[in-house]
């Protein structure tokens, strides 16, 4: 029983770190809340080149042959970073299901370009009314009739809906879906893929949250009321540690997750759930207690806090709510029989 | 124990039910964006002062109805409960005008109350600085006497209608040499006045509420101090017991609130949902006990009791309930919460959006939560106040508590 | 429109308090706690000399004419000094609901004895399993097929259960009913009794959640740790804060309710399950805090805390839990047609 | 990330397995309510020791197996899962015999692992005192030394067993010219002694765990110091630390209590009742966020980091989700949470009052809360400590947070 990263995901994390804070900077997110049309692609494609895109693809096709676990640790540098391409769709669930459910001839056509950033692949699973940046996407991921197809972007049409997060760029899809785009129909891919959706959400969300509590802990030491740091009085710091006990230990569930997913674990929904259901919970409270630590001036547009504390709104509900993961663990724990 | 309304009451709310109903604009007035909106919420204004309306609970003999506050609720009740426009001179009217009642001269009342009524003067407020927040006393706004003129600079910030304010009241400092409390003037400034830099602050909710104004060798006649030099903090502390009014008839407003959330919870199709049930009781419950202790306060203070901490309760109860209705209302949505479009039929999304980030503002503006807490465990329970550091510290900040008590940021 | 009670009913609280809190000391209660039988009877018959349990009685038949909420007000210090007497059951539901429905062969039989202490008469309504002090009961109250009967000793037995309060004694009861037992059948009769009882727990649990917050303020006040009153951290200070938050707003909320029963108003049972709703859960957490404050020493038999602690967790659950209340309300917000 | 267990560890596993089975009385030991269910106890502490399962961890020079962490874990949750009697010395096994292979002379090691070892000895912790709860470096229990013996006066409170405690390990007042964390001395006292008066404390679920021990001019001999005169402050804070092995297995524990929970809802027949369903889900995701931060940290201690503040995050996430755990039980109980008495088919009320009221106690016990909280701020989080009081306080303060880490009050 080894429950931690091996070295190289570390190192592959702590690069992606010093990568995406470099690069996705307050000042550039704020050009991307700007901007009126798509990104500059040469960020998609510069960020493949890194290889975080890739990184669960097979070295093979191009990429670096880890998985959702090595996948979950980049994704929370994302959700710190307050990423603003669709790395969680193309990189963390589309490259995979495509890895496990995918035709050789599928794989050829697709891996290699994902993990090289000539293709963008984006998803709409479950109830999700839409799919982030569908207009730029080559591909497009969806469940029909239980099964999953990967549409080609001369078959679906996208039509752009506003987010709160205006660093999202958010479409209702239509698809025309045939037995030429069926991916798979394995009866347990599309309930994996899910599941994966949701934990690779849950990892972002657990990056959100240590995000602005870091931004918390930082303001707290520093603004000064009643001739002391508001982060000394005894309210301010239970805030803080209540939060930290949260976005901390969702950690490690997250983790736990990934590897459900990856090695297919009989107790990966449970697992996926778990860990979806907590980091909305951990994330939410996060987003609460730094809003109110930081008081007045992180209700400003001008202060960056509100940049995470939106994409944070916008993915809690991402890959089911909190009580949809549990209401889903109440099910195997009370309807199933349980041997 | 009489919940029945009398007669009198009765009257006066079916005559106001009636002249609003009458008078209201039938489409709803636009956002106040910009002083592109401002006439059409100034007009509002006129036509309430115009049927005596503006400012029922002023005496008589400054332009009001003496109404006690049992007819202010009820005319609040009805304002709400008929969406009437939002009011851009609460400041004026609710603060500097019963201040002024209070602490100004003869003089002082004839030059500026009847602009306040009439609302061709729209009052900000100008109390909370960068370094002033929970800590009012420690403003640092700086007004030095020159002959009879007292030049002004420094900043406030959170000023609420600074943008399309004429005069400000302001707190600043007048006296270096004595504890921090002591040393405070209160100030009428003209906003046109030379100097002035006003700046908007666009909120989370992309909102512009609020203001930075900034003031530069600002000239002000000495004869605009309220309540005598260096007396500022006893004067603003009378400014903010006035805050306490503001709530009057609220349980309505957030009755209108549920009423949405009931509308994105069918619209989602959850009403039928246990937990989602529990949930919208739960708030229903609780804005149901905040109108019962609204009217047990009500009686309280009719019944010539003042209005002591347990103000700080009423605030606290209504910000965090307020939060959680939006909160509710986001977790409803679920993933529609981030969509910031008419996608959800009947639901208007964007508008919760901007309810919902400003509710969560609720439980930090005038006094946060923390704040809050602190006054009610010191002032309500009793307990002890926090040893003072050993470390020097600013004197007088033994009464920190109540010092924030009704701070605006 | 005044929320304020008379000044009669002022002066009774007042001597209420004076009067309990001098009969029903802790010793006292205590002694209930370890005695095996029944208590002293002629604590019953003090009590209602005193007026108490004929406060809703008309001066006609002994009581003092008042209505449910002059009880209210009775019931909150009944919470408050832990009294071991049925007066909920006896006073505060039974003699209101025979005024309101008994034929008045019913009233002249039942409520002058009541009123002077010679009769006591237990409740059994809803889901509750068991009554009060059945045992040494002249009478019981309960619904049967919707509509309420009254029925005399010999016509039910009672068999007792251990409550976890060993002030309370309860006891499963089987009872016969008869048309000559009918006390009414009129349909709403029920409900209102139900609603009746629900406020007047409301109100006792209001008294109970005041007297551990007030005894947790007085302990933080005076225990030291780290050269100071505990009572002066922060940490202990917003959690007596966050309490009596709940437990004053409670308060009148329950008086509504009671005015809402006493007057049968159209919001009656709404009225009743915010009041039972909120309160439950206002002592909930007067109970959870007030034992953290005062930590160790409250976790010990020989503190007197656990005393109402108890008492507050057995009528948590007494005539509806407070989600049992909410679902009620939900019923009625969604369900029912609004006007 | 590698999840599946060595092959060794799965032979050690069902080794363990196989032999509890075989082994743990077939009857649950009656409840340890007073001396006279002691021997049936002791009995099984010597079934495991003859085995050589009563102290894994101890290095193989003192009677152990020199196991590593994984493998007492390993231990820890078949010893749960199949429900083998709650250990009596956990305090001599867990925390005097580790203090002592530190800070103990050879002398000492060989004169006390032994009969901890055997539980011939059981050992009680004399830390706690009425007015050293939180702020344990308070404590004013004294030892004076006269020749080469200390004369021991005062009290000690929360003693776990206490009342059967062969040997007691205390922190004692040996200087009162110092700064208070530096007149302390860790001592060893057999209960046996003269002088000493125990009284059981009745907890408030009526169980008698813990008990008040009185200490009137009782001889010690000066032999029984470990780790130095004065100097006992340090080795009460290397105590403290084995206090975090405790919580191996512990999750398997919950899990139980969820089973339990389980029953109590299909009970009451609310099974399909979302709003509960909601609430057992939520607890079961606490849990397993719970097992899974176990394993982390399982790893994080076996790749040699040490165990630091984080701890506090352990014991505040557990304390309060238990407490949780029992109090949902009340809940959904609702009119038969009152009744202790087997009313309820196949549910043992009167055992889930008994844990629902110690559950409430476990957010006190070994730090607060808010004292974990306080840590957790100041340490994980690195916020800056409260200023220390103006008024005269004991020297030595500022490390508040620190010497209550790990207090047993």
């Amino acid at each position: 029983m080894y429950f931690d990263f091996t070295d190289d995901a570390k190192d592959l994390a702590a690069g992606a770190r010093e990568f995406l804070t470099g690069e996705y900077t307050p000042d550039y997110v704020r050009s991307v809340w700007d901007a009126d049309g798509p990104r500059d692609p040469s960020k998609w494609t510069h960020l493949a080149e890194t290889g975080f895109v890739g990184v669960g693809v097979a070295e093979d096709f191009g990429g670096l042959g880890m998985g959702d676990v090595e996948m979950s640790l980049l994704l929370e540098e994302a959700g710190r970073a307050n990423l603003t391409e669709p790395l969680l769709e193309t990189g963390a669930v589309v490259a995979p299901t495509i890895a496990d459910y995918g035709s050789e001839a599928t794989k050829k056509e697709w891996l290699p370009r994902i993990a090289s950033g000539e293709a963008i692949v984006t998803v709409r699973l479950g109830d999700a009314p839409v799919a982030v940046d569908a207009d730029i996407a080559d591909g497009l991921l969806l469940e029909e009739d239980g099964a999953l197809h990967l549409v080609g972007a001369d078959s679906f049409t996208a039509s752009q809906v506003d987010s709160l997060d205006l660093g999202r760029r958010v479409f209702t899809v239509e698809a025309i879906t045939s037995s030429d785009t069926l991916l798979t129909d394995d009866a347990d891919a599309y309930a994996r893929t899910f599941d994966r959706a949701a934990v690779a959400t849950a990892a972002w969300l657990n990056g959100t949250g240590q995000q602005v509590l870091e931004m918390s802990v930082a303001y707290v030491k520093e603004r000064e009321q009643f001739g002391r740091p508001v982060g000394s009085f005894q309210a301010v710091k239970h805030l803080l540690a209540e939060t930290v006990l949260q976005v901390e230990t969702s950690r490690a569930a997250t983790w736990y997750a990934a590897y459900a997913v990856q090695h297919d674990l009989a107790d990966r929904t449970e697992a996926a759930s778990v860990a979806k259901s907590f980091a909305s919970d951990a994330e939410r409270l996060a987003n609460t207690n730094s809003l109110q630590a930081h008081a007045g001036i992180g209700f400003t547009w001008e202060h960056d806090l509100h940049l995470w504390l939106k994409r944070g709104k916008a993915l809690e509900g991402a890959y089911g709510t909190a009580s949809w993961h549990r209401d889903r663990i109440a099910s195997l724990l009370l309807d199933v029989d349980q041997s | 124990m009489d919940l029945n309304p009398t007669p009198d009451q009765q009257v006066f709310r079916e005559e106001v039910r009636a002249w609003l109903a009458d008078n209201v604009p039938a489409e709803p007035l636009p956002p106040l964006k910009s002083s592109e909106e401002l006439p059409s919420y100034k007009a509002w204004e006129r036509t309430l002062y115009e049927a005596g309306y503006a400012a029922i609970s002023w005496p008589k003999e400054f332009g009001g109805q003496d109404a006690d506050l049992m007819t202010q609720a009820i005319f609040a009740e009805e304002y709400a409960r008929l969406g009437a426009p939002n009011r851009i001179n609460t400041l004026g009217l609710g603060l500097a005008g019963p201040t002024l009642m209070v602490h100004g001269t003869k003089e002082q009342q004839q030059q500026w109350l009847p602009g306040i009524l009439s609302c061709d003067d729209i009052w900000c407020q100008g109390f909370s600085e960068p370094d002033a927040g929970s800590d009012l006393a420690a403003i640092r706004t700086s007004a030095v006497l020159e002959d009879d003129t007292y030049i002004v600079n420094g900043q406030k910030i959170w000023t609420s209608q600074g943008r399309y304010g004429d005069w400000i009241f302001m707190l600043v400092r007048t006296n270096t040499d004595v504890p921090k409390h002591k040393g405070i003037t209160f100030l009428m400034i003209d906003m046109t006045s030379e100097g002035i830099e006003v700046r908007n602050i666009t909120q989370i909710n992309n909102d512009a509420g609020f203001a930075e104004v900034f003031f530069d060798d600002v000239r002000v006649p000495a004869a605009n101090v309220v309540g005598g030099v260096d007396n500022g903090w006893g004067v603003a502390m009378t400014t903010l017991s006035f805050e306490r009014g503001t709530g009057l008839g609220s349980h309505v407003r957030f009755q209108k609130n549920l009423d949405d959330l009931t509308g994105i919870i069918k619209a989602r199709g959850v009403q039928d949902d246990p937990r989602v049930r529990d949930k919208l009781a739960a708030l229903h419950v609780r804005n149901q006990v905040f109108r019962h202790n609204g009217n047990r306060t009500l009686t309280s203070i009719t019944n010539g009791n003042p209005v002591g901490p347990e103000a700080s309760l009423n605030k606290l109860f209504w910000s965090t309930m307020e939060r959680d209705i939006f909160e509710t209302g986001m977790d409803v949505l679920g993933p529609y919460a981030e969509l910031a479009d008419d996608v959800l039929d009947g639901v208007d999304i964007p508008s919760w959006h901007k309810h919902y980030w400003y509710a969560r503002a609720a439980c930090i503006y005038a006094g946060t939560t923390q704040i809050q807490k602190n006054i009610i465990a010191e002032r309500v329970l009793g307990l002890p106040k926090e040893p003072r550091p050993a470390a020097a510290t600013p004197a007088g900040s033994r009464s920190t508590a109540a010092a924030a008590a009704g701070t605006d940021s």
